[in-house]
């Protein structure tokens, strides 16, 4: 009964989806073109590391508001390694990464071991990373980054496929991975659902919050490079409009917002139902600032639906 | 010896309150052990020191003969002590063979899971228990019993030597009840302990082997085969030969021209609580009490009748008027209806708030003056003498909640109720957790309230209470009224016909 | 008791600090603050002009100063700091052409003269004057540029910034003239506004290449966001058949006009602005008057307008430009002592 | 009976908070006066004061939602779009200054009424609610408005911002500051806060007291909208203009502000208690601490990264001490 729940909800997001495409294809011939498959796939390779980003926090139960500021503190320090210290990509790459997993480290472990509010800690890292940044660029832009970085950024894999697909789609496989088959995965999911019961069961509450934080920091971390890669400079305000778009996709996506449950299908699909709404509005050259009142309309509808959702008993948890 | 698990001497204090006082108990391996006695007798607390989640003052445990300490729940199951609460301790999304198993993945971090080997392990042990299920399929959409079941075959998959079953059978039909009880016949053939909390005395005979009974955090009987114990035995050992004496009789309630309309009166209500067709009246002066075990509806049906929960069909009157209530603000403000929680912590009273505050919520609306202006003065001078003739004892009238006796916290809750001066009164479960002196007082402060003509309708399972201050007591099982008792205060027969009925009604 | 003594100790401190600071105020030295309202290449060149007018004028002190974010807040909070910290004259890029007026008035009531810098308040304002590119010419003229490398027809697009800047609307009014003097030959599809977040431009100019790109000729950007993501784009194309000018000092344009793939760009004259300007405001503190005949022109918003000009960079003139605004902003010097000017 | 440990009424807590926010608040003053050229300056004072004066409406219009357990992230949003509503009724519309004002405050409770509605009535969160209408009102703002300004303000309101006593005090600040003292005694002495903090404290005995908990949580969400307005008509008056931007994208520089005073002022995230008092005296020791550093050496960069290290200071401090008292009041 909930499996067959669970198919409809992202069957019902796979037909918007495909219908969106259907229909801009129609309207728009230019729609299908090579070139803007490579923009449409790109943007969906952006945004979905964002997405993920945000979904593991959901999935432990929490949320992760520094998502943006981490991605741009890890954006402009990939950057500034290959500008200033003249690092190759690779190790400016790994050093990233581990940036972005340090900083979820760090909301981790105030959250879980000063039991502090999520919301808050956030709040104020969201401050302190957003601020480091800017007082290691002075807000200005690092410019000269690896050659290799920039040609990855506009780099197609055969026909319209953009190269920065790649690192997405890894990150998606390792985070499915993780979620449908490691034991950490499933830990994070089981404290999400019920934490009394996993912390019975023996699993350590604390170091599954912390993981799913430092998972959340390495996965802005990633978006936040691939944003440097594709605007081909280390700009210091990336990441400062992800807040809405992070959370949009995953509560779209069917993900719970009190934890326990992921969808990454779901969360996939969403990702590109926001983007053809995007790419729509500027092909019918609608006014932009509609993005906005839509994605958070899109919030609205999605929390509504699954709270009438909850409301069908289905089993005991509805007791 | 074969002793699974002993205690000796446990003693267990709260702030304010002892709970266990040198409780010993011993459950036999291969055995099933009934565990019983009224609320507040200790049961749930011992449960707690059994698992790990509270840290007994004194005393030691033994498994095995072995000493043990349970730091933690986890240190608990270590030792072989499997559990199943009350309440469900599941993960709802999982699938039943990994909620079966969550142990095992709980002890690993990256290893990648083999789900083949996961789904053998679960069905492994649900055909154990003799369940037909896929244990692919999540556990939110089993049925409370399947989820029970579940929560077993759990407990069993950690080698447990020793079974904790709180309560199983409170939110079970009959029929699966039955199938329950053959699986745990099967365990103890097998060898497993059994330590089985229930309030049902007949599933308790049919079922368990050994008993032990505890009463106001001591030790009522040893623990020692059931066999040497009727029925009346057991209820005479719960509920204590003496006990009804300490309790002030009151004088009986007599119908007057003056009550003659019922204060509350329901008629043929259902609720979407799914209680059918309960029909019931309380007077002006009259305390109506309505027993029944665990689960059977009573505190769901209180709510519904303040307004917090729909009516679907039937009437509620006041003063013999049909009314909908549509939220407790109106059953307050507009029909003088008050209720006085079970769970006094989370919804009796504001812990993190004064005592003046809590006494006077009821009354702010309507001491309120020009602008919604309101001072503490004023409050405290309508609140400040019920709380006096409460003998509330706190610090200051500002001091947190938190920080009172449980006793002083059960004044407080009822004295806002005073305050409001409501006429009629839903007073649930009052003297759980309470010591005897404090309980005296409230079952005096019941009984006043009556004489001067509050209209109450008392739920409780503690049998004495109930049949010191009832004059009448309605029996409720499964969200119906089964049946009623005219309450002529004398407790060792009135307490027979009760458990009497109650049990005959069990399996029905 | 205890709350008796916070209270003293308040007063004291506050006693302390106004005793302190009225000292500090008496400082005779002319010490300019040159502010921009936000992060942006383009202010750069400020900070060594100013170093630079500090030198050859001798003025006491030139500080560029700028905001961590592009944020009005933000930047009028700089203002009032800097107002407290003895700065007696000003070089402001107003963060907002009203909303800055209100902080300009309280640094004239205190004594230092403001002139508004490279963008204008909108008039009335305290402000002695606006020293700025004319946005109405420049962005004419890039127009006119686009058109002659068009060949002086086909389709253009343009990418501005935040509508919110007033200039935005003033340049996309500017470029429909340029291009209604083609009578139809060139059109402007379609003015796309708001670039000024990289995501956000990345989106919608990418998007616009790929549906419509075969459609236009000419791509002309006016601000800086859009005119980096333009000419990325136009190099991932590829294509050099879409002909595009920015309006904006950018590395990342000034490589792409290098590699053939942007035509050129008009940038306005920064070193003129902060070095004139200094020189201009250090007079006008120290007694000297403007002239009432000057030829002030009106445009952007103010009556007393004096365009510091443009340059256009294009793939020859790339190493060199910023010589030629030097030489441009010793024309400029002249002319403000002379018709602008007048000392005592 | 033992009554409990010490008893912690809650009056006493208040006063420890406020006097150490008061000391923080002079201590703070004299380093300042002592390192950063011009602290003390009449023209600092005043700027001080009237920043001071937003960041306390900011605290309060956050601290009230805080009071019953909830949010509102949109505080930027309805502030800004409020503002420029009463922009438009004068500068369109003609509209008299107070009015426009009143209209602006009825508009910031109407939004705030409808997040308070979609939390109750959608039971959801009202982080998520307050997040999705943050990005609906502020889109509809921009696009209604086509992101521009509001400039052509009548002179009686542009007088506003101009008012300057004794040379170092805005009356911003007052004006805030009693509005916090109507909030104090809205809290302390009206059934309403009593109401709101008994919803805070436990939803569910509050319900089972009879409180309208559904609609003591709309009020206070329709409280924030009015407050955020006034914030937002307060900043148009010093600016002069209504600027959309005004408050960042989507209104989130206001957040940061918003959330610092209640946290730094003691309300406990989770509800039940709320501070007027030591939630001002909050607003004053951030807007000092930032003027501060803006004048001190160490550059407008480092701001924020400090304001968010205070911010996570507070919540520490918060944690600790109620470790320490035992009181297990979670943050």
């Amino acid at each position: 009964m909930a499996k067959s729940i669970l198919r409809q909800e992202w069957l019902g997001l796979a037909v918007i989806a495909v219908l969106g495409f259907v229909v801009m294809a129609t309207l728009r011939p230019s729609f299908l073109t090579p070139f803007n498959l490579f923009v449409l796939m790109s943007t969906f390779a952006l945004a979905t590391l964002i997405a993920l980003g945000q979904m593991v926090t959901l999935a432990v139960g929490q949320l992760n508001l520094s998502l943006g500021s981490v991605g741009g503190l890890v954006a402009v320090s990939f950057a500034g390694l290959m500008d200033v210290w003249h690092w190759s990509a690779a190790p400016s790459l790994m050093a990233g990464l581990a940036l972005g997993a340090l900083a979820g480290a760090l909301n981790g472990i105030l959250i879980a071991q000063f039991e502090l509010s999520a919301f808050i800690v956030t709040l104020a890292t969201l401050a302190m990373f957003k601020g480091l940044n800017l007082a290691l660029t002075k807000a200005q832009p690092f410019y000269h980054i690896d050659r290799i970085v920039s040609a990855f950024g506009n780099a197609s894999i055969g026909g319209p496929i953009p190269a920065v697909l790649i690192p997405t789609v890894m990150a998606t496989a390792v985070v499915a991975f993780i979620f449908y088959r490691l034991p950490i995965g499933r830990q994070i999911l089981a404290v999400g659902g019920n934490s009394s019961a996993s912390e019975l069961s023996g699993i350590s509450n604390k170091r599954a919050v912390i993981t799913a934080h430092v998972m959340s920091g390495a996965l802005a971390g990633l978006a936040g490079m691939v944003a440097v890669a594709r605007l081909q400079l280390g700009q210091p305000t990336i990441g400062e409009d992800w807040l809405i778009s992070s959370f949009a996709a995953p509560v779209i996506g069917g993900v719970a917002l009190t934890g326990g449950h992921v969808s990454i299908v779901g969360t996939l699909l969403a990702v590109v139902i926001v983007a053809l709404i995007t790419q729509g509005l500027v092909l019918f050259a609608v006014d932009p600032f509609y993005v906005q009142l839509v994605l958070g309309g899109l919030i609205l509808v999605a929390v509504g639906l699954n709270s009438l959702r909850s409301l069908l008993p289905i089993g005991y948890s509805s007791l | 010896m074969t002793l699974a698990l002993e205690l000796q001497g446990i003693v267990k204090s709260f702030p304010g309150v002892i709970a266990l006082n040198g409780v010993s108990l011993a459950v036999e391996r291969g055995s099933i052990h009934a565990l019983i006695g009224e609320n507040g007798a200790g049961k749930s607390t011992l449960i707690k020191i059994i698992t790990g989640v509270h840290r007994a003052n004194e005393g030691t445990i033994k498994v095995d003969d072995r000493i043990v300490h349970f730091v933690n729940p986890r240190a608990a199951s270590r030792e072989g002590i499997g559990v199943v609460h009350q309440e469900r301790n599941l993960i709802p999304r999982f699938s039943i063979a990994e909620n079966i198993v969550l142990d095992r993945i709980a002890a690993k971090t990256f290893a990648p899971i083999n789900y083949r080997e996961i789904n053998r392990l679960g069905e492994q042990w649900l055909r154990r228990l003799e369940l037909d299920l896929d244990v692919r399929r999540p556990v939110s959409s089993l049925t409370a019993a399947q989820a029970q079941m579940v929560e077993i075959a759990r407990a069993l998959s950690l080698q447990s030597k020793v079974l904790v079953l709180d309560e199983p059978t409170a939110s079970l039909t009959s029929h699966e009840a039955e199938a329950l009880f053959r699986v745990l016949r099967q365990l103890r053939d097998q060898g497993v302990a059994i330590l089985l909390v229930s309030h049902k005395l007949e599933e308790i005979e049919s079922l368990c082997d050994c008993v032990t009974v505890l009463r106001d955090g001591r030790n009522a009987t040893s623990s020692g085969p059931l066999a040497g114990y009727d029925r009346a035995a057991l209820v005479r050992a719960m509920v204590g030969r003496d006990f009804a004496l300490e309790q002030a009789a009151r004088i009986g309630f007599t119908s007057t021209a003056s009550n003659s309309v019922p204060a509350l009166e329901l008629d043929g209500v259902s609720t979407s609580l799914g209680h059918r067709d309960i029909s019931l009246s309380v007077a002006r002066g009259e305390i109506v009490g309505l027993y029944g075990l665990v689960g059977a509806g009573r505190t769901e049906l209180a709510k519904s009748i303040i307004g917090l929960h729909p009516i679907v069909s039937g009437e509620l009157r006041v003063h013999g008027r049909a009314v909908r209530i549509g939220d407790v603000n109106s059953a307050v403000h507009r029909y003088s209806l008050g209720y006085v929680s079970e769970d006094r912590k989370a919804e009796g009273v504001i812990l993190m708030h004064s005592v003046l505050a809590n006494a006077g919520i009821t009354i702010w609306a309507r001491l309120r003056g020009a602008l919604r202006l309101l001072s503490d003065s004023r409050i405290l001078s309508n609140v400040d003498p019920l709380l006096r003739r409460l003998d509330v004892k706190a610090a200051s009238r500002h001091a947190a909640v938190r920080n009172l006796s449980g006793g002083n916290q059960q004044k407080v809750s009822i004295a806002k109720w005073l305050a409001a001066g409501v006429e009629i009164l839903i007073i649930d479960e009052p003297s759980v957790g309470i010591d005897i002196r404090t309980k005296a007082y409230l079952h005096q402060l019941i009984m006043n309230l009556a004489d001067q003509g509050t209209a109450i309708l008392l739920i409780s399972s503690d049998l004495p209470e109930m049949v010191a201050l009832a004059d009448r007591i309605l029996l409720m099982k499964d969200f119906r009224l089964v049946s009623e008792i005219a309450n002529d205060k004398d407790y060792t027969k009135i307490s027979a016909d009760i458990m009497s009925r109650i049990q005959a009604v069990a399996f029905d | 008791m205890r709350n008796s003594r916070l209270f003293s100790t308040i007063a004291g401190a506050l006693f302390a600090g106004i005793v302190t600071s009225t000292a500090v105020l008496a400082d005779p030295s002319t010490r300019i603050g040159i502010v921009a309202p936000g992060p942006h290449p383009y202010f750069t060149q400020w900070d060594a002009a100013g170093q630079q007018a500090a030198k050859d004028f001798n003025i006491g002190v030139v500080d560029y100063r700028v905001p961590a974010k592009w944020e009005l807040a933000a930047h009028n909070a700089l203002l009032e700091s800097m107002a407290s910290q003895n700065y007696n004259a000003f070089l402001i890029f107003p963060g907002d052409p009203v909303a800055t007026r209100p902080t300009v008035a309280d640094l004239v009531g205190m004594g230092a003269p403001v002139i508004s810098l490279a963008g204008c308040l909108q008039d009335p304002s305290d402000a002695a004057f606006c020293f700025a590119t004319d946005n109405t010419v420049a962005a004419y003229d890039a127009a006119k540029l686009l058109i002659k490398e068009m060949g002086g027809k086909g389709k253009i697009v343009h990418f501005a910034g935040f509508l919110t800047d007033p200039n935005t609307k003033v340049r996309i009014d500017a470029i429909a003239r340029a291009v209604a003097e083609t009578n139809g030959a060139v059109t402007v599809v379609d003015n796309i506004t708001d670039l000024d977040v990289p995501e956000a431009a990345q989106d919608k100019i990418n998007a616009f290449l790929a549906t419509q790109g075969n459609n236009i000729d000419g791509i002309i950007t006016t601000a800086w966001i859009p005119s980096v993501v333009a000419a990325t784009a136009l190099r991932k194309i590829g294509d050099k058949r879409i002909k595009m000018i920015g309006l904006d000092n950018d590395d990342l344009l000034m490589a792409a006009i290098k590699d053939g793939y942007v035509s050129g760009t008009v940038v306005e004259n920064a070193f003129a602005q902060a070095y004139v300007g200094s020189f201009a405001v250090d007079k006008l503190r120290t007694g000297c008057k403007l002239r009432d005949d000057a030829p002030w022109k009106n445009a952007n918003r103010s009556a007393k307008l004096m365009d510091s000009g443009t340059v256009y960079v294009t793939a020859a003139n790339l190493d060199t430009y910023h010589d030629i605004q030097k030489d441009k902003a010793k024309g400029l010097l002249a002319s403000f002592k002379s018709a602008y000017l007048k000392c005592p | 009976m033992a009554v409990g440990r010490s008893s912690r009424s809650q009056p006493n807590e208040e006063a420890s908070t406020a006097l150490g926010l008061l000391l923080l608040i002079v201590i703070a003053f004299a380093v300042f006066s002592w390192t950063a050229t011009g602290f003390a300056s009449p023209y600092n004072l005043y700027t001080l004061t009237r920043t001071a004066g937003l960041n306390v409406l900011l605290g309060l219009a956050m601290m009230v939602v805080i009071a019953t357990g909830g949010l509102d992230l949109s505080v930027g949003a309805t502030g800004v779009a409020s503002a420029m509503f009463a922009g438009y009724l004068m500068q369109d519309f003609r509209f008299q200054m107070v009015i426009a004002i009143v209209a602006a405050l009825c508009f910031g409770g109407a939004l705030g009424f409808c997040n308070g509605f979609v939390v109750v009535f959608a039971r959801v969160h009202s982080f998520i609610v307050t997040l999705a209408s943050m990005s609906i009102i502020f889109g509809a703002m921009i696009v209604l408005t086509k992101a521009e300004s509001v400039r052509d303000l009548p002179a009686s309101f542009l007088a506003l911002g101009k008012i300057r006593w004794f040379g170092y005090l805005s009356p911003m600040l007052i004006v805030s500051v009693a509005i916090g003292a109507l909030i104090a005694i809205m809290l302390r002495w009206t059934d309403l806060g009593r109401e709101i903090l008994a919803s805070g404290a436990s939803s569910r005995a509050a319900t089972l007291s009879g409180v309208r908990v559904g609609s003591r949580i709309i009020t206070v969400h329709a409280l924030s909208g009015m407050l955020a307005a006034a914030a937002g008509v307060m900043l148009s008056i010093r600016n002069g203009a209504m600027v959309p931007s005004m408050a960042g994208n989507l209104g989130q520089e206001w957040l940061l502000p918003a959330f610092l005073a209640p946290v730094l002022g003691g309300t406990l995230l989770s509800g039940g208690r709320a501070w007027v008092l030591t939630t001002v005296l909050a607003a004053l020791l951030v807007t000092e601490l930032t003027s501060g550093m803006l004048l001190m050496a160490i550059g407008e960069f480092w701001v924020q990264f400090a304001l968010g290290s205070v911010l996570l200071l507070a919540v520490l401090l918060e944690k600790g001490r109620s470790t320490l008292m035992g009181t297990g009041e979670g943050i």
